[in-house]
């Protein structure tokens, strides 16, 4: 099998509980050795999604396909997938080998077998002088380990992670996005992340699925999904931004030009003249002073954040709207706070959305 | 792929598959109940109001509103309450030091626990007497520590009876506590020691609320059994104390009124739901 | 289910099949009769009578031994397919079980002995016959009391402070307290007496300070008496007492000069029973002076039967008084209450 | 916890232990009386007690019949109070609160009454087989201990382990018996060991299901209390304890007490 055919194939999968729909008509094709995150908010049907692909949950409608095969309506014990899960889930009676020996121990393998299986994955994970320890006994981090060894020794055509580094702490969760995705990339593993950390989104993953009640509102890569989000809800949930509401004065072939509180802009967008939107653009993209082809706001410094390489400059531009700016050094001289500034940035990094309805 | 492209809203499932599962899961238990004790227990409500007459709630009447029948009521409580209090006060501690036992001390301790089940009451009664009569062991021992200076009377007191009740039915609260205390990860308590509460604060918010479930088990066990009890109240202090089980006994073998003794086994059952139901809606306020 | 239990034992071992099979083998061979009856008797009726009335009558006796109250409970609940062919009780539950229809009546020409038996023996035309009469007094430990108790006012002496137990009223032989107390308080023999239950009362609740407790549970009480805890049970009875004392415990029975009672020891016919003429055999048995002689012998009981002499040493069975038991059973469940209200 | 409290917590569970085996050890004391008395002091020592056992009426086949009533009740109760108790502890089941209180309710009526009550309720319906309205009957006693026991341990279980064990290839019941079981073996074991306790040990109910031919051995060991208030009686009942003890020590090697949950050495 090439690395372009599909793998792992989610057609029209929904599920519902009660009156909510939990997951509304899911479509999602990964390919072999392919990192994909599902990224959203709680509740918005990621794990479950996860569930569905590793048999935990049922859905109402749709089907999936792994690895050639329909697995639909087949039993989370013959679909051979590997589930590390937030709560890592190792058996407390067992020790950390008998944990990552347990699956193979269950499809009947034999010992030798089993001890080869489960002394590569223990070094794959830095835990082979651990192998004799209980669980109770390791560190939070040891257990994240101990539970990807176990998912991955019984090497299943796709391994999910449900929030699986949630439950560390900040450094050590950066440390193991970095490790984890070499790690899977090594042994060319198909995974997919469910995740609310944008960061680890975007660190780890080939692709990122965005999702938002029970729908995925865009799969794409990571920096594309950055550079192009196709939704607000996108934009919002990945990076930050500045977002002007307004009105649509004229439409033409994928530009608008748009009425704003704090004056008229230009955006990339389809609408009708009229339209309420909201015009949007990442802080990079903001400059210090004019350019051409640009749109631009003046205000008033209201903070400045340094961060490193870079600083982040929130400017107050009247009439309740703010503009978000991150400056580098070589942009020339920061503002301060206070500060009197105009700021302008291209209108072809300008996005207009619909504006979401208040519900 | 055309199904794909069907703009479905989805259908609502006609039943939960995870509530099925649930309710199939209960379904065995629920025929031995509902089926085996059910069954009985409606032809005890049956009985219990009808008389020679036809229907007729004299026999609650008579039950409720004479104060003689009334103490008897309040035995039975009295009696269920003292020991599960006592119970209680003791096993809680004893439970922790057991889960903390290691190797053949633990084995010992929990077979000390279930030891005592496999005794026969009535036997164990015998024994109490030896230990606690006018020249037993408890009175030497009593005397020859000048706590006291005659022999005093324990048999057959109310004394006698709760001790002896709680001796009985102490495996049933301790174990379900222990159960539970020895799945505790010692961290929880660590963690929320580490976290600036105080031992006394770490108690009341960590260590109680997580054995919660074993203290409601324990409880209900021990009140269940103790309110209802025969045997024990029959050996161990006699006819001085008469109670609803005791009552009950003699209105359906003796005085052959299978109508009022009907009407107390439902007041008796009622007031053992009440109070089961009671503590375990009480503890879980909290959460 | 016996094929189960059976099976399982084949596995365990030779000797326990063995056990499990000589009765099955037994049961195959002769007709079988259920006789039920108190769990007290169990021990001399399967040692020495029932051994003489199963070669008799070339039958095997199975021996329901429960308490009379639960027996008639169960008795009734099987009252349309009886188990129990002939069942042994005291008259005031007799009385009860003769109302409810679970007895049938006996009849002397079936039973030849029922003809042959000393007055007051059979009653309600042969609905139940008594076919032994244990005598009750004041059962004392030898350990605590070098002189035997002589009268019933003994009981109340106070120098006996907690040192006295009695039965409870819902036993057979509570009665016995009430009517000694009857029988002191009014100064009328016990025949005048045992309808004076208010002055009973009177005289019983003098009694408390006496009292360490009140038994519904024999077996307790003789063990509390022959631990030396308690010195006298009032109103116990030659069949349990003499018993243990024949087998070597320190308690005797005392028959008061005021006189001792006859316990009612009945037995009767179950109603619509299995082996109906079996049972009539048995029930001849039980009336006849071969197994009465065997009874008053191990059991310490005066016999009935004209024909059975009593044994040397034993109270004249005529100077045991016998209550109106009806009267008794009319009345008990309501002298239970009145107890517990008024001695507590 | 502090020094102090751990204190208390030894203090309680040795004057526990103490207060509970008193009465065992005078049990077992007075069995070996060379008096037909049921006391001690002991003015010698006999074995004559123990000789009687064996020579007493239906012995062996009531010790049987209560061994098996007990071994299956047990075994039924366990399956189905922890399925009860699965369905309560993951929330899942409407009205679990109620199912709850009323799975321990037949505790709650003397067993006089419930005995009574099911003679008449087996019989209004032709039930009449002892061996089977026996084990029926054991199955309400029982089945109270092991959900409301179960429903306990399990509150505090995260049945992640069942999914996780089933991603790596058990079926449902599989990751049942392969983690449940044994991540909850202090509580399976003491559910377990209340149910077949409270079974082998039950008078009042079976004494009105029992025939003459299917006598349990409390009602014999009554029969013989009822008989002779002896020391045979202690001997019985030390012969009893004796087999629980092995009964324990069997199901600490099978189950591992020495290996529970969260234990770590």
């Amino acid at each position: 099998m090439s690395e372009a055919t599909p793998h792992l194939v989610v057609r029209g999968v929904s599920k519902r509980y009660g009156p909510t729909t939990v997951l509304d008509h899911i479509d999602l094709t990964i390919r072999r050795g392919e990192l994909v995150t599902l990224l959203g908010p709680s509740g918005c049907g990621k794990t479950t999604l996860l569930r569905a692909i590793a048999g935990l949950a049922q859905p109402d409608t749709g089907k999936v396909e792994l690895a050639g095969r329909n697995i639909t309506n087949v039993p989370p014990h013959k679909r051979n997938v590997g589930v590390v899960f937030q709560s890592y889930a190792l058996f407390p009676h067992l020790t950390v080998a008998g944990n990552v020996a347990f699956g193979l121990k269950v499809r009947g393998a034999a010992r030798r077998e089993i001890d080869a299986a489960v002394e590569r994955a223990l070094s794959l994970v830095k835990l082979g002088h651990l192998a004799g320890r209980r669980i109770s006994a390791l560190s939070g981090g040891q257990q994240q380990r101990v539970a990807l060894a176990r998912a991955i020794a019984v090497e299943p055509d796709v391994l999910l992670f449900d929030e699986a580094l949630s439950a560390l702490d900040r450094k050590l969760r950066e440390e193991m996005q970095v490790e984890l995705r070499r790690l899977l990339q090594d042994v060319k593993a198909t995974a997919i992340f469910v995740t609310h950390d944008q960061d680890e989104a975007l660190t780890m993953s080939d692709r990122v699925a965005v999702m938002n009640k029970g729908r995925i509102e865009q799969l794409a890569e990571p920096r594309e999904l950055y550079l192009r989000p196709a939704s607000l809800f996108a934009l919002n949930f990945v990076g930050l931004s500045t977002r002007i509401p307004g009105t649509v004065l004229a439409a033409d072939n994928g530009k608008v030009d748009v009425e704003t509180k704090v004056g008229r802009m230009s955006a990339l967008g389809n609408f009708q003249t009229g339209a309420s939107v909201i015009v949007a653009a990442r802080p990079e993209q903001l400059r210090l002073g004019e350019q051409g082809e640009a749109n631009s706001a003046a205000g008033r410094v209201r903070s400045v954040v340094f961060q490193g390489s870079r600083t982040l400059v929130e400017v107050d531009a009247g009439a309740g709207e703010s503009l978000l700016a991150e400056l580098s050094g070589r942009d020339g001289a920061i503002p301060r706070v206070h500060d009197e500034i105009r700021l302008s940035w291209p209108v072809a990094e300008t996005f207009a959305f619909p504006m979401e309805v208040q519900t | 792929m055309t199904e794909a492209a069907l703009p479905a809203p989805v259908a609502a499932p006609a039943v939960d598959r995870e509530r099925l599962t649930a309710i199939g899961f209960v379904l065995p238990s629920f025929v031995i109940i509902a089926g085996v004790f059910a069954l009985p227990l409606v032809l005890l409500l049956g009985v219990s109001i009808v008389d020679a007459n036809g229907l007729t709630l004299a026999h609650y009447k008579r039950l409720l509103g004479t104060p003689y029948y009334l103490g008897v009521i309040w035995n039975s409580l009295r009696l269920g309450l003292l020991t599960t209090l006592i119970a209680f006060l003791i096993s809680y501690p004893a439970a922790f030091a057991l889960a903390r036992a290691r190797g053949p001390l633990r084995s010992v301790l929990l077979a000390t626990l279930f030891l005592p089940l496999a005794a026969s009451v009535i036997v164990k009664a015998f024994a109490w007497t030896i230990l606690l009569r006018s020249d037993g062991i408890v009175n030497e021992t009593l005397m020859a520590l000048g706590i006291i200076e005659d022999p005093i009377r324990m048999i057959f007191t109310e004394t006698a009876l709760i001790v002896g009740a709680v001796n009985i039915f102490l495996p049933f609260m301790i174990l379900p506590i222990y159960a539970i205390v020895a799945q505790l990860d010692p961290r929880y308590a660590e963690a929320a020691a580490t976290l600036g509460a105080s031992p006394v604060g770490t108690f009341f918010r960590v260590i109680l609320p997580l054995t919660l479930p074993g203290i409601i088990a324990g409880v209900a066990l021990v009140f269940s059994l103790s309110v209802s009890a025969y045997v024990v109240p029959t050996l161990l202090i006699g006819e001085k104390y008469p109670t609803l089980a005791t009552m009950i006994a003699k209105a359906y073998l003796l005085a052959r009124e299978p109508g009022f003794g009907a009407a107390a086994g439902v007041v008796l059952l009622g007031i053992a739901i009440a109070v089961v139901a009671l503590s375990a809606r009480l503890s879980q306020e909290p959460k | 289910m016996y094929t189960l239990s059976r099976r399982s034992v084949l596995k365990s071992g030779a000797a326990l099949t063995a056990l499990l099979a000589a009765p099955a083998r037994l049961r195959a061979a002769t007709k079988e009769i259920v006789i039920g009856g108190p769990a007290g008797a169990a021990k001399y009726f399967n040692a020495d009578l029932f051994p003489v009335l199963e070669k008799k009558l070339d039958c095997k006796v199975l021996y329901e031994g429960t308490n009379s109250l639960t027996n008639l409970q169960k008795m009734q609940a099987d009252k349309a397919a009886p188990k129990i062919s002939v069942v042994i009780m005291d008259d005031p539950v007799m009385l009860p079980a003769a109302a409810e229809g679970l007895i049938t009546k006996m009849s002397a020409s079936s039973i030849a002995n029922l003809g042959k038996l000393v007055d007051n023996s059979v009653h309600q035309d042969g609905m139940w016959a008594n076919y032994q009469r244990p005598w009750a007094g004041i059962a004392y430990s030898t350990k605590r009391m070098k002189t035997a108790p002589s009268k019933w006012a003994d009981l109340w002496d106070a120098k006996y402070a907690s040192k006295v137990i009695v039965p409870s009223l819902s036993n057979t032989e509570g009665f016995w307290t009430l009517l000694a107390a009857a029988h002191l308080e009014t100064g009328k023999p016990y025949k005048e007496a045992q309808y004076e239950i208010d002055a009973a009362f009177k005289k019983v609740k003098e009694l408390k300070p006496n009292l360490l407790n009140v038994y519904t549970n024999a077996p307790q009480a003789i063990n509390l008496m022959e631990q030396g805890e308690a010195w006298m049970i009032g109103g116990q009875f030659s069949a349990y007492t003499l018993i243990r004392k024949a087998d070597g415990s320190p308690v005797d029975l005392a028959v008061p000069q005021d006189g001792g009672f006859a316990m009612p020891s009945g037995i009767a016919k179950v109603a619509g029973a299995p082996a109906g003429d079996l049972a009539d055999a048995v029930i001849d048995f039980f009336l006849s002076p071969e197994a009465q002689t065997i009874l008053a012998d191990k059991a310490f009981v005066a016999p009935t039967n004209k024909g059975t002499p009593t044994p040397a040493g034993f109270p004249d069975p005529a100077s045991l008084f016998a209550p109106d038991w009806a009267f008794v059973a009319k009345n008990r469940a309501g002298w239970v209450d009145r107890w517990s209200k008024e001695m507590t | 916890m502090t020094r102090a409290a751990i204190v208390v917590c030894w203090v309680m569970a040795i004057a526990l232990a103490l207060f509970l085996l008193a009465p065992l050890l005078v049990i077992a004391a007075a069995s070996f009386s060379p008096t037909p008395v049921f006391d001690l002091p002991l003015t010698g020592a006999s074995t004559h007690w123990y000789g009687k056992i064996s020579r007493l009426d239906g012995f062996w086949p009531s010790l049987l019949l209560s061994l098996q009533i007990a071994l299956f009740s047990t075994a039924i109760s366990l399956v189905c109070g922890t399925l009860a108790a699965i369905a309560i502890a993951r929330g899942k089941l409407p009205g679990a609160g109620i199912f709850a209180t009323a799975l321990v309710s037949p505790l709650m009526m003397p067993g006089l009454v419930l005995g009574i009550a099911l003679l008449q309720g087996f019989r209004a319906i032709g039930f009449t087989a002892p061996w089977a309205t026996l084990l029926v009957a054991h199955l309400v006693i029982t089945l109270p201990y092991v959900a409301r026991t179960m429903i306990a341990g399990l509150a505090r279980f995260d049945f992640t382990l069942i999914e996780a064990a089933r991603t790596l290839g058990c079926t449902y019941p599989g990751g049942v018996m392969r983690v449940m079981v044994p991540a909850l073996a202090p509580s399976f074991l003491i559910a377990g060991l209340f149910s077949f306790l409270a079974s082998f040990d039950n008078y009042p109910v079976s004494i009105f299901l029992a025939d003459v031919r299917t006598k349990t051995l409390p009602i014999r060991m009554l029969q013989y209390i009822e008989e002779a208030p002896d020391p045979t009686l202690a001997a019985l009942s030390t012969l009893i304890l004796a087999g629980t003890v092995i009964l324990l020590i069997v199901s600490d090697r099978v189950v591992g007490l020495h290996r529970m949950a969260g234990t770590s050495d």
